[in-house]
């Protein structure tokens, strides 16, 4: 049975096409734009040719994500967490605790060996425990996002910073360079920030080995340090980070055919 | 400038002083939240109090326990029993105040049990006539469960030594405000909350002989820099070495002012008044507790810290006051508009900053500044 | 390169008819902000020349920068600026400044000079923050109010947003009107969540000049309550890059039931302004 | 919307006009109060009604979260109120009811028409840092009412001995002069020892209504409760509310017999904690489409429910001291008496420890017998909310599922309906719930 799974993030959407729900046949993204159906149908048809199968030939669509009820060809949809939890399994069998740090929403789940989440959190109402925090902070320090990373791993100081916002946070960045402090320390300072807001929300979840990172930011080194440093223990990064919500969604597609 | 010195080295080194006194004196060591904890107790008991006061440090540990709506003081105290800061402590108490950092005590004790651990009623209205006995009944439970604890009794000799101890240290810290005063003041704020804070968390008699030598030399002391605008900080808790640093360190020229006073729990109003004489002992603490200058908690229904700010304002020669607040601290809060209304209506401009684990430096001195510059524009107009 | 419509136009300008050869005092005002830099020269407290433009990582950087393009084309040279004044949050690493005063004060005593003495109350709507100000006839700051905590409602919010709906910052305003009738504002506080909330509505199907319009109006009820907490008295001025989103101004007035007073030149050079009107009075006293 | 698919009758409670009625007169009476030559006075719903209540029977009150919580239901009305009083200085993080009440006197409009009626005196209790000073603010927005409030925070159950119950009594006793002072009216302890008792019955019935939820399927849901069990916040010591919960008790008890429940799919029970965001009940119904019922919460049982341990260890209603035939003949015995019983309020006794209510909360999850339990962390009750964390952490560690989502009981800026919906489809996943309904 070929199954699609479409993740309409905030920022970027993901289709994955899979065979039976045990193997990816293909993978394929774009930003989300402004006319989101339009895009979703464009990386959809190239998923599709990606995966060298024809529309009829999908049994089963299932979306997941913060878009995931505006989602086209979708039949039904799982939330982010469920996903997030069956996408991870699949990929690391051995996984119990994932971090998945999105452009708009850090999350963190704990879950057993079928991908059953046992518990969740979702950062309350304030960003700065998420991607876009870095690139408002990235184009405060006029580097590019790809480079924040690495600028920080230059850096050994820590300067405390209180990032209660992401926007507001730009200021006291501002206020850092004018006080001429290097770059690399400013950007290890982000991470650092951002780091302990989501290691705030791992504690509270609780964690136990693997602990697997997911989403856009975990492709960051420099967050993944600091993330290691704060739990004291290694971590996985998932390659294709981006693509495991909706290779969860993917798979439920699967389960979700044989019910209907 | 030495005598200064040497409590800005007791604050920074406060574990390793803890831990050197334990060895000296080989008695117990009693974390305390609240300035309400009558410590004359522990003293006479042989037990060395020390008041929990922030680390300034981000951290990531307590969001397991304490919803973040509640202060960021109450989170870094946690914070630091978490991480076993202090590991040292045999026992830890809490006298009852807000209920912010209640939760640091009690999440402290569940999570890090201590061998003895106590939370003291203390009642919230003061106000009462009926306050006094009560006060003083807890008291007594109190002093038998320190007794039990350190498994010797408390003489009625040792509690009026005590006694005698922490009012001569209230006595001295009183002369040392009053040099304060002066047209200019000998010394900084940021190096009386050094003292203060030492003064929570070290041993009284050492305390009163270090203030003594520095009294015998500060009224002949010259600042480097003017006095200027003379300050008062008033609000929550308050230990941010950092922001009064930078207040008191700006362009000399342009910007020059000083801390000449404070209303807050880590200044003044843990020291203001003394133990009143009284054959009854405890009734005599239960009474010192009782009429202290109020934490927002237990100031009502009547408002009694507006008319003791005020008469601080006017003895201290203050043009200016900061009103400093941790983030989310209701008790305060519930105070501000008052406070505010009251220094308006006696002519003194007022700054209300909001207080976290760190202050953002360069937002705050912005702010400072221009306070400052509304205070004099004279040469600008 | 995506295309950044947040990106407003750098420019210079010079007085046509004013002659600095006779002026008694050539000062000039320095405001660097957090977003953008301002210099701004006058002759003996009328203006000459300012140019405007975004403020890079180094402020010193920023200001030469700025001094330089606002001397562009005219025979005046920095020698013969007699005072500088720096201001905003770079205002201490202005190299060539000899004295640097906050922004609250310039933008008090600015918003005096360019919309005249009766301005009682003064909103700056900067890069990262807000300000409420009062001021006296002579643009003495009586008191003042700053927004805390998050950035919603700051000029940086209107970037983030114009770029998230891919519409330039200066048709901001404009569009932001072209709907029948006013939609709810967007509920969240936070920039932010405000974007994501804005997706949502783009998703399900509001033009993008509602859902502008739904943000500024949000934002427009943010600066009202943060006025409120200060208390409005007429005249009222607004100085800053916000003053020509007229999509938050329109709206603003029509919460405060009353008109923001006009400007004469671009409010965005306010605290400059200022800045080098202070230089003058120094100078006059003799604190040169 | 589909017709609910579930194997349990239904149908509404029979009682359920008389209980808007009983609310609608209590504030039409305080409104009025004046007209007839009667007093008004403001408090909390913890303080001690019963005792104005010796001041005659043309006293009548306003407790001020409640008032505050219907307010909040009036979603432009509260906005405004909330600006009213932030314009005025106060901070937005502070008690939502409080600051809805402060912006109806500011405004000067009552949430049931016309101007805000102003107390003749203010009578308050204090265990919460707000309390107190909540009316030392009234009296300041009102010129100057006069205001009593009494010190309650004396410890939890397992510690009361005599000299914390003295120093309470100590206080009714000043309190009860005081009125007397303010109003200047006999009191008349007849009265007093009257709605005492009337006190003790109204909490002791409401603890057994809630006790027949344990009943699968439950007869009453906890968004129905909410709007019966707020009588007894409003007036406690009246007759009027104690009757009506004798009189609801039976009806419910009626309802367990016939097997009538509150959810006709009914198919999994959780319990909520802390007060709701009062506008946004509509959370409770999202819930039924998966047929997931919320019982009650420790707030709905243990606000004005009296409760004790009975010799089996179960969790039950607290026998009156009627019952228990204590004496209660003069203002002395009925003060102390009083006082006792209240100072077993379970809402009282986490604001010594959390382990106090986790104990409690867990009592409710096993013998209500729970599936899960839902957290609301309450930025509008810093009161309620205190230890909360804590709380979760016990309910995990005993083997609940715990949901937690952020949100105001009466500030709505800080609730985000579409977040936390999302936030129960994840939870009913885990649950491994799937929709009945849309």
């Amino acid at each position: 049975m070929i199954t699609a799974g479409i993740d309409m993030g905030a920022k970027t959407i993901k289709v994955v096409i899979m065979e039976d729900g045990k193997k990816v046949l293909s993978m394929a993204k774009d930003l989300g734009g402004t006319d989101t159906r339009a895009t979703t149908e464009k990386i959809y048809a190239d998923a599709l040719k990606k995966a060298s199968v024809k529309m009829e030939d999908i049994t089963h669509v299932t979306s997941t994500g913060t878009g995931r009820a505006a989602a086209p060809y979708a039949k039904d949809n799982i939330t982010e967490v469920g996903a997030a939890a069956k996408g991870v399994i699949f990929i690391y069998p051995s996984a119990r605790t994932v971090i998945d740090v999105g452009a708009e929403e850090g999350k963190t789940l704990r879950c057993d060996a079928t991908g059953k989440v046992i518990d969740f959190a979702v950062n309350e109402k304030c960003a700065a425990g998420a991607g876009s925090f870095m690139e408002s902070m990235a184009r405060a320090l006029e580097v590019k996002l790809e480079e924040l990373g690495p600028l920080a791993l230059k850096s050994t100081n820590a300067i405390p910073m209180n990032a209660q916002c992401a926007v507001f946070a730009e200021s006291e960045v501002v206020t850092l360079v004018h006080q001429k402090t290097p770059k690399q320390d400013i950007a290890k300072a982000i991470h650092d920030a951002i780091a302990d807001r989501i290691t705030s929300m791992v504690r509270k979840v609780g964690f136990e080995k693997d602990v697997v990172i997911i989403g856009g930011v975990a492709k960051n080194p420099a967050f993944v340090e600091a993330m290691k440093r704060n739990l004291e223990m290694d971590m996985i990064v998932a390659n294709e980070p981006e693509f495991v919500g909706a290779i969860g969604a993917a798979i439920m597609a699967v389960e979700n055919a044989g019910v209907k | 400038m030495n005598e200064i010195e040497v409590f800005r080295e007791w604050k920074n080194k406060r574990h390793e002083y803890a831990k050197e006194w334990k060895k000296r004196t080989g008695g117990k060591v009693m974390g305390y939240f609240c300035t309400y904890v009558p410590e004359e107790i522990l003293h006479a008991a042989g037990v060395l109090p020390v008041r929990i006061l922030g680390s300034h440090e981000p951290q990531n540990v307590t969001e397991p326990h304490i919803f973040a709506m509640f202060c960021p003081f109450c989170r870094d105290c946690l914070a630091q029993g978490l991480k076993g800061r202090f590991d040292y402590l045999d026992g830890l108490m809490i006298a009852q105040s807000c209920l912010h950092i209640r939760q640091a005590y009690t999440s402290w004790i569940k999570h890090k049990p201590v061998d003895f651990s106590y939370y003291l009623c203390m009642p919230h209205k003061v106000q009462s006539k009926r306050s006094y006995k009560f006060l003083k009944g807890e008291l007594e439970v109190f002093k038998k469960a320190v007794e039990k604890w350190t498994g010797k009794e408390i003489s009625d000799k040792a509690l009026k030594h005590s006694i005698e101890v922490y009012n001569e240290n209230r006595r001295l810290m009183h002369d040392l405000y009053n040099l304060r005063k002066a047209p200019e003041s000998p010394i900084s704020g940021e190096d009386v909350m050094c003292i203060s804070m030492a003064q929570q968390m070290m041993d009284k008699e050492e305390h009163n002989q270090a203030l003594k030598k520095l009294l015998a030399v500060l009224p002949k002391h010259k600042r480097d820099r003017p006095t200027g605008t003379r300050l008062l900080i008033i609000g929550s808790e308050d230990d941010d070495l950092d922001f009064l640093h930078m207040v008191e360190n700006l362009n000399k020229d342009q910007y020059a002012a000083t801390f000449v006073i404070d209303e807050h729990c880590t200044g003044s109003r843990y020291f203001w008044n003394e133990v009143p004489d009284d054959k009854d002992l405890l009734m005599a603490i239960s009474r010192r507790y009782i009429e202290r200058p109020p934490c927002p908690t237990k100031d009502w229904e009547e408002r009694k810290r507006i008319p003791h700010t005020i008469k601080l304002v006017k003895d201290f020669g203050v043009q200016g006051a900061i009103v400093m607040q941790q983030k989310f601290c209701d008790p305060h809060e519930l105070d501000t508009v008052a406070i505010r209304k009251a220094l308006d209506e006696a002519g003194i401009k007022t700054l209300f900053l909001e207080f976290d684990v760190t202050v953002p430096i360069g937002q705050f001195r912005i702010r400072v500044e221009a306070f400052l510059e509304t205070l004099k524009q004279e040469d600008l107009f | 390169m995506v295309e950044e419509y947040w990106r407003w136009k750098e420019y210079r300008w010079t007085s046509p008819d004013l002659d600095w050869k006779k002026a008694k005092h050539v000062t000039c005002g320095v405001d660097v902000g957090s977003v953008s830099t301002q210099v701004v020269i006058m002759g003996d407290g009328e203006l000459y020349a300012y140019s405007n433009q975004r403020t890079g990582s180094s402020s010193p950087e920023s200001a030469e920068k700025g001094l330089r393009w606002a001397l562009e084309g005219t025979d005046l040279t920095r020698e013969k600026i007699n005072y500088t004044v720096g201001t905003g949050y770079g205002r201490v690493n202005v190299p060539f400044a000899n004295r640097a005063i906050t922004e609250i004060a310039c933008h008090a005593r600015g918003a005096n000079f360019m919309y005249g003495p009766t301005v009682r109350t003064v909103l700056d709507m900067g890069g990262q923050d807000c300000k409420a100000i009062r001021c006296d006839e002579k643009g003495k700051v009586i008191s003042f109010l700053m927004n805390d905590k998050c950035a919603a409602g700051t000029g940086r919010g209107m970037e983030v947003f114009a770029d998230l709906l891919q519409v330039p910052i200066e048709k901001v305003g404009d569009l932001s009107f072209e709907v029948e009738q006013e939609p709810p504002s967007v509920s969240s506080t936070c920039v932010v969540f405000a974007k994501s909330e804005a997706s949502g509505l783009l998703r399900a199907g509001w033009p993008k000049t509602k859902v502008l319009a739904a943000y500024c109006s949000a934002m427009a009820h943010r600066i009202f309550t943060l006025l409120e907490r200060i208390g409005v008295e007429k005249d009222f001025a607004i100085t800053g890059g916000i003053a020509k989103n007229t999509g938050v101004v329109k709206r603003l007035e029509n919460e405060l039931k009353l008109t923001v007073s006009k400007p004469k030149v671009d409010p965005q050079i306010a605290g400059g302004v200022g800045a080098a009107l202070f230089a003058k009075t120094l100078l006059e006293k003799g604190k040169g | 919307m589909a017709e609910k698919k579930g194997k349990y009758p239904t149908e509404p409670l029979k009682c359920w006009e008389k209980a808007k009625q009983i609310r609608e007169d209590y504030y039409k009476n305080y409104a009025k109060a004046h007209d007839k030559g009667g007093l008004r006075w403001a408090g909390g719903a913890w303080t001690f009604d019963a005792i104005p209540m010796g001041l005659g029977d043309d006293v009548y009150p306003i407790t001020s979260e409640p008032y505050g919580a219907s307010c909040a239901f009036n979603k432009q009305f509260s906005l405004r109120c909330l600006e009213a009083s932030e314009k005025a200085g106060y901070a937005r993080d502070l008690c939502a009811y409080m600051r809805n009440y402060w912006g109806s006197i500011l405004l000067n409009e009552y949430a049931f028409g016309g101007p805000f009626p102003k107390p003749d005196f203010l009578w308050q209790d204090h265990i919460c840092c707000s309390h107190a000073k909540w009316y030392q603010i009234v009296s300041e927005l009102e010129h100057g009412i006069p205001h009593y409030s009494i010190d309650v925070a004396v410890g939890p159950e397992s510690d009361i001995n005599e000299n914390k119950i003295e120093y309470i009594v100590g206080q009714m006793h000043d309190g009860i002069e005081f009125l007397e002072k303010t109003t200047g009216r006999k009191y008349n302890d007849n009265l007093l020892i009257k709605a005492v008792k009337n006190h003790f019955r109204t909490t002791s019935t409401w603890a057994k209504v809630c006790e027949l939820n344990k009943t699968v399927p439950a007869p009453l849901d906890e968004k129905s409760m909410y709007s019966l069990y707020v009588l007894g916040t409003l007036q406690k010591a009246s007759e009027t509310v104690a009757d009506f919960y004798e009189e609801l008790y039976k009806e419910v008890k009626d309802r367990v017999e016939r097997g009538i429940a509150a959810t006709p799919n009914e198919r999994c029970r959780v319990m909520s904690d802390t007060q709701p965001p009062w506008g946004f009940l509509s959370v409770f119904r999202y819930l039924e489409k998966f047929g997931c019922v919320s019982i009650g919460s420790l707030y709905s049982f243990g606000l004005i429910g009296a409760w004790e341990v009975d010799d089996k260890g179960e969790w039950v209603h607290r026998k009156t001291p009627m019952e228990n035939k204590l004496t209660i003949n003069d203002r002395d015995s009925a003060l102390r008496v009083y006082t006792e019983w209240e100072l077993h309020k379970p809402e009282w006794q986490h604001f010594y420890s959390p382990d106090l209510k986790s104990e409690m909360m867990i009592r409710i999850a096993k013998q209500w017998k729970l599936n899960g339990v839902m957290l609301h962390y309450n930025r509008g009750c810093e009161g309620l909310s205190l230890g909360i964390a804590e709380n979760r952490l016990a309910l995990l560690e005993a083997g609940y599922p715990v949901m937690v989502f952020e949100g105001n009981m009466g500030d709505e800026r800080e609730f985000d309906m579409v977040r936390t919906m999302g936030r129960i489809d994840a939870f009913m996943e885990t649950l491994e719930l799937k929709k009945d309904f849309d």
